[in-house]
């Protein structure tokens, strides 16, 4: 009874899938806004990377809340799940087993290389694939071979918090200043705009992305950190 | 210069497929690692540098790329046999030297680790 | 050459939605469903970049292999994409939290089954 | 001749695909479906390197690396996750 209900309800989606699919003719041509998009991010914003300039300037009021989210639930996982690993930890007779040697020692080799990755993702936002979240990720992925690969590594979280909300704080800051000097909150042309395609350029979008970095890979850490036990 | 790099590209896809082959093909899950990895590892490294052959101006980013594959495949398939010895995964009537159970035993333990 | 691309790519995605469906009416177990959210997640991803794509397009990143005068002209729409990273941060996020609650349901129940939970029934 | 040997690495990379799909429909145990991931995603970080090379796009090398990245931890997740035992 209750598999043929959801099989009729996957079914009926699935016929409402169907029917988008088949009506749907792949677009000739980008819309007006996509296309006023494209001609702008490189000429007012001197970002190559058109992705990045929409997200960081254009809808800049929504990746600060994105980050805000981020941060809600790097604490609401903390209430969660904080208060338990003090007693879990400690349980005797159940140790887990340690890693092989070879895959510490390979994690020891590609650690920095990921950290190095990470960094390249960050600072290469606006001119390449890439960007403060992906970046970010990046980082907090090598936060996460670090604890498969060598388990006791302990994480500073209090550190982490700290440069966290430096980090928010200083992006709020750069928000309101370019409320001050520029058109409005968050507008990136508070700095110079460079040349086109250098590593140094776009205004502050480069700065508000490694801020962005920062801020997403310490917040992710702490989450992945809290769901080991 | 490009037909060079063609030919490296060809040789690697031929490895690749060769993988595809052995992890069809092999009798049991060891043999379908070591086929899967082998072969793909250096048959990915050699279409890269096919490819280094046509841009080198290209040629730092696909190195690091190579770099990270040669690092990373050998490491993962190894905690993945790791993992599959511990749990007692049946291997191919024909095999006939476990090295890793013989090692556990001699150290006195009959869970390696 | 066949179908085109944006076709394939909401037909995966559309598939890999409708997986996630079934997956999440039918798993007894809280982890299967949170997997279930997950695929029903970036199957919707997918369909959104695919809405974006047009034929022939190559990446919105301006480099030597795209001028700016063709910007317009042969980039894919950023706007979907755009939306999606914004996307992949909130699945994340939702994700992130519904695996902290299964720990702590784990913690009270000692159990996963959907079917423990009976007093928040209405 | 150059074209045309690349157009033959494809189709021996596409079958090297079909056989990791059958793979991992058909593999019996947990282990045989996580090799033939790993195997497809070293099979797919040539393709992309492939394709970016026929699109003439740098950018899409990133990718690959990010792709590798992100297969192998969670190959060596799931490789501790097994470690466990059921």
């Amino acid at each position: 009874m209750k598999a043929a209900s959801s099989l009729l309800a996957v079914l009926l989606f699935g016929a409402v899938f169907a029917g988008i699919v088949g009506g749907y003719g792949e677009r000739e041509s980008v819309s007006a806004l996509a296309e006023q998009y494209l001609a702008m991010v490189p000429r007012e914003l001197g970002a190559p990377n058109v992705v990045t300039g929409i997200l960081i300037t254009y809808r800049g009021f929504d990746t600060l809340g994105e980050v805000a989210v981020l941060f809600m639930v790097a604490a609401g996982v903390g209430v969660l799940l904080g208060g338990k690993d003090t007693t879990t930890a400690s349980e005797p007779g159940r140790e887990p087993r340690r890693p092989s040697e070879l895959v510490g020692n390979g994690a020891e080799i590609t650690l920095p290389l990921i950290f190095l990755f990470g960094a390249y993702v960050i600072k290469n936002g606006h001119l390449s694939a890439g960007g403060g979240f992906q970046g970010g990720a990046v980082v907090a992925s090598g936060t996460m071979l670090l604890m498969l690969a060598l388990p006791a590594t302990k994480l500073n979280h209090g550190f982490l918090g700290v440069t966290e909300s430096l980090a928010g704080v200083v992006y709020v800051g750069i928000g309101i200043l370019g409320l001050v000097f520029a058109a409005g909150f968050l507008d990136s042309h508070i700095l110079p705009l460079g040349e086109f395609g250098t590593l140094i350029s776009a205004g502050a979008i480069p700065v508000i992305s490694a801020l962005l970095g920062v801020k997403v890979g310490a917040e992710l850490s702490v989450i992945i950190d809290r769901f080991r036990n | 210069m490009e037909l060079t790099g063609s030919i490296l590209v060809l040789t690697g896809a031929f490895f690749l497929f060769s993988a595809g082959l052995g992890l069809l093909r092999m009798p049991d899950t060891f043999t379908r690692i070591q086929a899967g990895t082998k072969a793909s590892t250096l048959g990915n490294i050699l279409v890269l540098a096919g490819l280094g052959f046509y841009h080198p101006d290209w040629a730092l980013k696909l190195l690091v790329v190579a770099y990270f594959v040669l690092m990373t495949n050998p490491l993962s398939s190894h905690a993945l046999s790791r993992a599959a010895h511990a749990i007692r995964t049946p291997m191919a009537p024909s095999t006939m030297v476990d090295a890793l159970r013989e090692e556990g035993d001699r150290q006195g333990n009959g869970d390696v680790s | 050459m066949g179908l085109p691309v944006s076709t394939l790519l909401m037909t995966t995605g559309f598939l890999l939605v409708l997986i996630g469906m079934w997956g999440i009416l039918r798993h007894r177990n809280i982890l299967r469903i949170i997997i279930g959210f997950g695929l029903f997640d970036t199957g919707l991803h997918i369909v959104m970049v695919a809405t974006g794509y047009i034929t022939g397009g190559t990446a919105p990143i301006i480099d030597t292999a795209l001028g700016i005068e063709q910007a317009t002209t042969r980039a894919v729409d950023p706007v979907p994409s755009a939306l999606v990273v914004t996307a992949i941060v909130i699945g994340f996020s939702v994700t992130a939290i519904m695996l902290a609650f299964a720990i702590r349901i784990h913690d009270a129940r000692k159990t996963l089954s959907i079917d423990a939970l009976t007093e928040s029934k209405w | 001749m150059a074209d045309m040997l690349l157009q033959i690495a494809g189709v021996l990379i596409f079958f090297a695909i079909v056989f990791g799909v059958a793979r991992l429909v058909i593999g019996r145990t947990a282990i045989d479906r996580v090799v033939a991931i790993d195997m497809l995603t070293v099979v797919s970080i040539a393709l992309i390197a492939l394709y970016a090379h026929l699109s003439g796009r740098f950018v899409y090398i990133d990718v690959a690396l990010v792709y590798g990245l992100l297969s192998f931890l969670a190959v060596l997740a799931i490789a501790r996750f097994l470690e466990k035992g059921p």
